[in-house]
């Protein structure tokens, strides 16, 4: 019989090790599925992980996209990883995603066609502001009346994405668009356009956020009293109110910096990447990235890493649709592999297994 | 000589029986018809936002000759990746930007809407036609206004009841809407959705009518479904990438309906009446001839101000951005 | 004894790094009330969970009724006719009484039968109990009748009851005792274990006592003073506390009509408590768990605040005020719930030590952690207070019970409290532990602290107060000095007689 | 606007049909967090029931044979997270948010040869006499047999809840599972029987959607009619009673607020599409500002056995 024999202490070694575990993993049973979908599994595994990086006639282009996608993955898996570190769960970072690209948006369109250099700068306190706002709704409900907040923050997706669709065919539609929903085009306007830093690098202003959040919450969750609270909180909650914290201000804190960093993400993405708020502006990046902030193990430096590795597959994944013509559901499976292979090897962290007839009867 | 590269985007999966779906089988009529003279590649399901710029590069970057952008949200990433790759021809569809090596096309469809208009009206017992219109956008208020106006003209005691559904594809909402509009009185259903979902709710309740939309949906015939419109890309696809083969390729700005083949009208079934057929059919000539234009004045728009004098008819100017509804729809268009 | 009920021979259980039973063998008699005697961890509840069938032995064999006994759930066990009591409960708050008891038999019969058989076997043997009740608005006396009850109903021929007797007052206790001699004399044993040497002294037949996993002795506890059963415990002699300081000082803290309403569905209010404590004095209060006793830590430590005016730190209105206020004035509590309340878990010790030190010993400075400052602090503690652990980067939860009981008691003393409060200092902990905590406390009161320690311990209680109050049902007693109560007294006072006159009439 | 132009008869028919998967789903969820598991993967235990429903339906022309192998096939999916959180005791919000990731994946997948077919109807059931009644025999009588069955399992919940002894120990392990444990109960394999139970329920709704209230396979057809399952069973209060009430009340706002948008009441489009929504949130915060919640005690704790 086997079975498990919890750790006195977590494992070091384990926790460094399962990530590696579960990639190759993942590699293994994904090629397995590429295999049983008729592609050679090893030209989708390197289309996957090594084209994106490495490819002669794609690598030049898609590195740099690494970072654009990983950047609003790891900006919003960030804030999130907070709040689940404190055991607030947050899953309605899509909407907060949405509300902050659309009153981002909206502030700066109000000076549409201003040059003033003011503008960004009033864009990413609008998006934050407005990502905060509607994380606050969850976070008020849960502080004053219990309101499970899992459930109110995702309602609150399908709520800010009949908003997104409202404003992008009525009040932020680009008067010269020919009636066409959708805003106006930021990139088109520089003082708005959230502009790659250096061309050609894919470093635009959000991937800057992104990398000052990482070091931001890490010097908080490692160094910083209120980073204590929210892991004790988290943790204990009972010794957190013991220990004096509030519980109600890490809920607000917590909800309200991962609804502020979603926020960004969308003001960082509807003024580059994208480009205008439309109807399907959002593309599940508030959803991806709880995945991201668990595949982190919750931990700033592991959602970097995670970001990149999503980031990868995402890239690698289209250049496999493209290339070999696999579809992209299996790259969205592949993407749950990966997390069910780290939470499945995880236990080791805390575990270990004991073989034999010895035992719990 | 090598072959030339056509790419293709697609904003739904290639199975959905809709919009994509024609698209793809424009694709598949290019490899049929060009045999290897041709190389095709596409991806489906590319969303509008941010990624549909990446995707297009990369089908550039994969060495394509002409890329069709199939949806109007690949206007501006399709702009700015034409602007890095002069070599490349693109084709946008349903925009209205073009460039030295970017084209537009699209098909009117309101020509064809012209007809379900005359067959619902006549066919309507309770006099209420219900639409499932997607988004408040000139292309879809086109389609509610034609179809509104010869309805009215066959029978003027009809009603429209509009249910914007926000989306092109949810085949769940669709089935949704649909049952709502019948619960509401309404016999036949015109939708601006592409899935069959409408289809299968007004089989399932009896006695209504309804079309086929971008694809023939002939599944559903004879009844619920009497007729359709079809989208027909594959003339255009062929003839433009002839185009770059025979190195003739330029920037155009295609809008063609019925008399071009891009609009198709599906059989009408025997479940219209014998001269509701003959009259439909009709209409369809006289559009497809020229000789008749849907958009004919005197037309009056909803807030009662004149739009068309007597025998003028609309300019495509006016079409393109059409943003309010004919005199008699008694509803509003939702901000 | 020639026909025992139950036989054990050789039963040895190997947990990693700890063998919790070497080659045990002993027999429990017929209609014997046979006392499992021990330190924490010497290994009598893993011993008994064999019995019960909840752990496997690496060896050894059980005969029961002469018949070869090798249980492999509980469900074998309760055939066989045993049946247990447990040491932590195994109740569920949600469900009523009945269903309870259902839970924890073969074959139940249906519910309004049961809820019958209820009523009649609690009236029988003098333990009242509504059936329909739910178990988590019950007091700890009255659940453990729900576990009693849920015994007896199954006939049991041999009933274990692993330290049953911790969360009684006296007079529950001494209904108890007759409960089971009762049984006795209907012909069933009793498997009996508890710290309190007194009771087994008074209640049972045979004694074995376990050290370190091994039997190391068998007597009649009636013939054997308590002071050598715990010798024979420990395998020492042991210290008594030092006499403690006389002088007493101003009023350090006072609690004024303290009242707050119950924070959960399964709590207990406090109501209207009052009392003052001075410098150098230690109050002690006693009463069954559940009257309020963590109500009433969480409303002095600050983790629930009561109304102004209602509770005052050296002459200050404190009500109001969080537990980081009243520690930077000098209140420092220690809650019962070491794993979870008073220490995280899976924080190592350095992280634990900033949960409560972080103010008074400067290891934060403007929001940061001085996390090397830190560690000499939690070394400090674990060497001044002879935590046996690797070292201060320990998780908590590595800590056996008693060490870690140490670090918690000592992380808030070496913090040089002007009022220190703690709930069950020494509750689970073994007996040189336990006097090493109590001297701690008492040395506290020496320097001029005042102290307050929450207890259901009354001998210990006894042994480092001067005055005394009891908890009932959120009521604080008149606090009395220690030196004017016996026994007797101190039971009508933990069973609800705020007047001790008025509970002798009752009485 | 014309409200009158509403007909009553259809409208509660169609309340039905829109509000049985919601009920399916929510009352196996129920059981499953009674015994004290949290399974957030509900939308992806859905969508490979709708994807195996449909697949199995048109490939067999029956039906019914589409809702077994629905209720099979999510059952199975299930126990991928059974495994995950009761024998490696995984985080159990992370591993349902991972089921709903690779159900939608893997649904995708199997799904694209089916796309744009068409399902073999399932039968309404006849029912002599009742379905001949004049108005209710319309509105209450005259539906597939799947909504029959999905009050039946909210009836046998209930009962089986409340007076059975299995289902008192389900309780008893959602509640304490250290307790139950002590007793002997297989807290593990209890669990594990919940979630699998939970997975068929949830195979059964996604199926009803794609066989019956659509009918067609689509990707991601279920949107989103899985979290607002996990919600009615908050809404609920743990109860089967509540659930079913809950499941209609959604059901009931979602199709009014079509009919409304139908018949032209003048409120904006936005408000109406987002108030199954707002409503949902709406009754969360009623419900829990009245306080007491009755979640099971053990609700997303993982449990190891340690003795
Ligand atoms: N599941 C387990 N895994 C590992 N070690 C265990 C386990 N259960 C008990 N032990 C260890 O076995 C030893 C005996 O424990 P046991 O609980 O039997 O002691 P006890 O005599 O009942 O103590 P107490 O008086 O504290 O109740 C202890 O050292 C304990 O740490
Ligand atoms: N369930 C368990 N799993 C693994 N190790 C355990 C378990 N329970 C206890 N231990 C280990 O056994 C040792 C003794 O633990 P326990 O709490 O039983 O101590 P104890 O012998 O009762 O000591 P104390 O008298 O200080 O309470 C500790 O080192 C602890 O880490
Ligand atoms: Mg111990
Ligand atoms: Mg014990």
């Amino acid at each position: 019989m086997i079975r498990l024999e919890k750790r006195p202490q977590p494992s070091r070694l384990w926790s460094a090790l399962t990530p590696v575990i579960a990639v190759l993993l993942t590699m293994i049973a994904g090629a397995a599925l590429f295999a049983a979908l008729g592609a050679n599994p090893f030209e989708a595994i390197r289309t996957l992980f090594w084209d994106p990086l490495f490819h002669p006639q794609f690598a030049a282009y898609s590195r740099p996209q690494l970072l654009v996608k990983a950047a609003p993955l790891i900006l919003i898996a960030i804030g999130l990883s907070i709040g689940f570190k404190a055991g607030i769960w947050n899953i309605g970072a899509e909407g907060q995603y949405i509300m902050g690209a659309i009153c981002g948006a909206a502030a700066g369109l109000a000076f549409y066609p201003s040059e003033s250099p003011l503008i960004f700068p009033l864009m990413i306190i609008a998006g934050a502001l407005g990502g905060w706002a509607w994380a606050m709704i969850p976070a008020i409900l849960r502080t004053t009346l219990g309101t499970n907040e899992i459930l109110v923050s995702l309602m609150l997706v399908y709520v800010a994405e009949t908003i997104l669709g409202s404003v992008s065919t009525g009040l932020l539609r680009n008067p010269e668009g020919m009636g066409f929903p959708g805003s106006r085009n930021l990139k088109q306007w520089d003082a708005a356009h959230n502009a790659e830093i250096f061309a050609g690098t894919g470093a635009h202003w959000g991937v800057v956020a992104a990398l000052i959040a990482v070091i931001f919450a890490y010097v908080m969750l490692s160094r910083h009293m209120l980073g204590f609270q929210v892991r004790l909180t988290g943790e204990a909650p009972r010794a957190a109110r013991f220990s004096g914290v509030n519980p109600a201000r890490i809920v607000l804190l917590c909800l309200g910096l991962s609804g502020l960093l979603a926020g960004m993400a969308g003001l960082f993405e509807v003024s580059g990447p994208a480009g205008q708020i439309s109807i399907d502006f959002n593309s599940g990046y508030g959803f991806t990235a709880i995945i991201v902030a668990f595949l982190g193990r919750l931990n700033p430096i592991g959602i970097l890493l995670a970001g990149l590795l999503m980031a990868l597959t995402y890239i690698g994944g289209e250049l496999a649709q493209l290339m070999l013509g696999l579809p992209g559901a299996s790259i969205q499976l592949f993407q749950g592999m990966l997390l069910f292979f780290l939470l499945g090897t995880d236990v080791f962290i805390n575990y270990r297994l004991r073989f034999g007839v010895k035992g719990v009867a | 000589q090598d072959p030339v590269t056509a790419g293709f985007i697609y904003v739904g999966p290639v199975g959905d029986g809709g919009w994509t779906y024609e698209h793809n089988q424009g694709r598949l009529a290019v490899e049929e018809h060009f045999g290897d003279k041709v190389k095709t590649i596409f991806q489906e399901s590319v969303p509008e936002g941010a990624d549909a710029e990446r995707a297009i590069t990369q089908m550039a970057l994969s060495g394509a000759d002409i890329i069709f952008t199939t949806s109007f949200g690949y206007m501006d990433p399709t702009m700015a990746v034409a602007e890095k790759f002069p070599n490349v021809k693109f084709e946008h569809a349903t925009g209205y930007k073009t460039a030295d090596n970017v084209g537009v096309y699209s098909a009117r469809f309101y020509e064809g809407r012209a007809i379900q208009g005359h067959i619902a009206g006549k066919m309507t017992k309770t006099n209420k036609i219900g639409y499932i219109a997607s988004f408040p956008i000139p292309e879809v208020i086109r389609g509610i206004n034609s179809a509104y106006i010869h309805a009215k003209k066959v029978n003027p005691d009809v009603e429209f009841s509009i249910i914007w559904a926000y989306t092109w594809f949810d085949p769940a909402k669709e089935a949704d809407a649909a049952r709502a509009l019948i619960e509401n009185g309404a016999d036949v259903i015109l939708q601006h959705t592409d899935s069959t979902a409408p289809q299968a709710a007004a089989q399932e309740a009896g006695d209504v009518i309804t079309f086929g939309q971008a694809s023939d949906m002939i599944e559903y015939a004879p009844t619920p479904r009497v007729s359709s419109i079809i989208d027909n890309w594959a003339p255009y696809y062929i003839d433009r990438i002839q185009a770059v083969m025979d190195g003739t390729w330029e920037s155009d700005n295609t809008w063609d309906g019925i008399g071009a083949g891009m609009v198709g009208i599906g059989e009408i079934t025997d479940a219209v009446p014998e001269d509701v057929k003959a009259e439909a059919l009709a209409l369809k000539e006289s559009i497809a001839s020229g000789e008749y234009h849907p958009f004919t004045g005197p037309l009056n728009k909803a807030d009662g101000s004149v739009w068309l004098a007597e025998g003028e008819t609309a300019s495509d100017g006016d079409l393109a951005g059409l943003n309010f509804y004919v005199e008699g729809i008694d509803a509003e268009i939702p901000q | 004894m020639d026909d025992p009920l139950l036989r054990i021979d050789g039963l040895t259980k190997a947990y990693p790094g700890v063998i919790a039973n070497s080659d045990v063998s002993f027999d429990i008699g017929r209609s014997e009330i046979h006392a499992l005697l021990g330190e924490n961890g010497a290994g009598k509840s893993t011993l008994v969970k064999m019995i019960y069938g909840l752990v496997k032995p690496d060896s050894g064999t059980m005969t029961l009724d002469g018949n070869p006994y090798r249980p492999a759930k509980p469900s074998e066990a309760r055939q066989g006719g045993v049946a247990m009591v447990f040491q932590h409960f195994s109740l569920f708050d949600a469900l009523n009484v009945a269903e309870n008891v259902a839970l924890g038999m073969e074959t139940p019969p249906p519910m309004g039968d049961l809820a019958r058989q209820i009523r009649e076997v609690s009236e029988t043997y003098g333990l009242p109990l509504d059936p329909s009740r739910t178990v988590g608005t019950l007091s700890a006396g009255e659940r453990q009748r729900v576990e009693i009850i849920r015994c007896l109903l199954q006939d049991p021929r041999l009933l274990i009851m692993d330290e049953p007797t911790s969360v009684l007052t006296p007079q529950e206790v001494d209904i108890l005792f007759d409960t089971l001699r009762q049984l006795k004399s209907e012909g069933t044993s009793i498997l009996y274990i508890s710290h309190k040497l007194e009771e087994i002294r008074a209640l049972c037949d045979t004694a074995t006592i376990l050290r370190r996993g091994k039997l190391v002795d068998t007597c009649t506890p009636a013939d054997t003073t308590a002071r050598e059963l715990a010798e024979m415990m420990v395998g020492t002699t042991f210290a008594t506390p030092e006499s403690r300081a006389t002088e007493k000082g101003d009023v350090l803290l006072e609690a004024r009509d303290l009242s707050l309403p119950a924070p959960g569905a399964f709590g207990t209010p406090l109501r209207g408590v009052t009392f003052e404590v001075r410098g150098g004095e230690v109050l002690g209060i006693g009463g069954v768990a559940g009257n309020g006793q963590d109500e009433l830590l969480m409303a002095l430590s600050g983790e629930r605040l009561s109304a102004p005016g209602t509770l005052f730190l050296k002459g200050q209105d404190v009500a109001r005020q969080g537990p980081a206020f009243r520690r930077a004035e000098g209140l420092l509590t220690g809650p019962e719930e070491r794993l979870g309340h008073a220490a995280a878990p899976d924080m190592s010790l350095t992280e634990n030590a900033v949960l409560t030190a972080a103010l008074r010993k400067g290891l934060v400075k403007s929001g940061f952690i001085n996390w090397s400052k830190t560690q000499t602090f939690a070394e400090e503690v674990i060497s001044h207070f002879d935590v046996r652990t690797p070292g201060p980067g320990t998780a908590a939860r590595a800590l056996s019970g008693g060490n870690l009981q140490k670090f918690v008691v000592g992380r808030e003393i070496a913090q040089n409290p002007d009022v220190l409060i703690l709930n069950q200092p020494t509750w689970g902990v073994d007996a040189a532990a336990a006097a090493f905590i109590r001297q701690s406390i008492l040395d506290v009161a020496a320097r001029g602290g005042a102290v307050v320690v929450i207890s259901q311990d009354l001998g210990e209680l006894m042994e480092i107060s001067d005055r005394f109050g009891a908890l009932n049902e959120g009521r604080l007693s008149a606090t009395r000095p220690v030196s004017d109560l016996d026994t007797e007294k101190i039971g009508l006072m933990m069973g609800g007689a705020h007047d001790m006159e008025v509970a002798h009439v009752h009485a | 606007m014309d409200l009158s132009s509403i007909n009553p008869i259809l409208l509660v028919a169609s309340i039905m049909v829109s509000a049985t998967p919601i009920l399916l789903a929510a009352i196996g969820e129920m059981v499953v967090e009674k015994a004290g598991v949290l399974n957030l993967g509900v939308e992806g235990m859905m969508i490979i029931g709708a994807v195996t429903g449909f697949a199995t339906a048109v490939s067999t022309g029956s039906p019914f044979l589409g809702f077994l192998a629905a209720a099979i096939a999510s059952a199975i999916f299930s126990m991928a997270f059974g495994l995950l959180t009761q024998f490696l005791l995984s985080n159990q919000v992370a591993t349902g948010l991972g089921l709903w990731m690779i159900g939608l994946g893997v649904s995708s997948l199997v799904g694209k040869s089916y796309e744009g077919m068409k399902s073999p109807p399932t039968p309404k059931l006849d029912i002599p006499v009742l379905s001949d009644l004049p108005v209710v025999g319309r509105m209450l009588f005259s539906h597939d047999i799947m909504v029959y069955l999905s009050l039946l399992l909210v009836l046998g919940v209930w009962a089986f809840l409340k007076f059975t002894r299995a289902g008192l120990i389900l309780r008893a392990v959602g509640e304490s599972h250290d307790s139950a444990h002590a007793l002997g109960y297989k807290v593990v394999l209890i669990r594990l029987a919940a979630i699998f139970f939970g997975g068929a329920c949830a195979g059964l709704g996604g199926a009803y959607i794609s066989l019956v209230r659509v009918p067609q396979w689509t990707e991601g057809m279920t949107a989103g009619i899985g979290w607002i399952a996990l919600a009615i069973v908050v809404f609920a209060s743990w109860r089967p009673g509540r659930v079913l009430i809950g499941a209609y009340l959604f059901g009931g706002i979602n199709v009014l607020q079509l009919n409304l948008q139908a018949a032209g009441a003048n409120v904006p489009v936005a408000l109406l599409s987002a108030s199954p929504f707002i409503v949902t949130i709406l009754v969360l915060v009623i419900i829990s500002a009245r306080g007491h919640h009755g979640a099971p005690a053990s609700l997303g704790r993982p449990f190891h056995a340690t003795t």
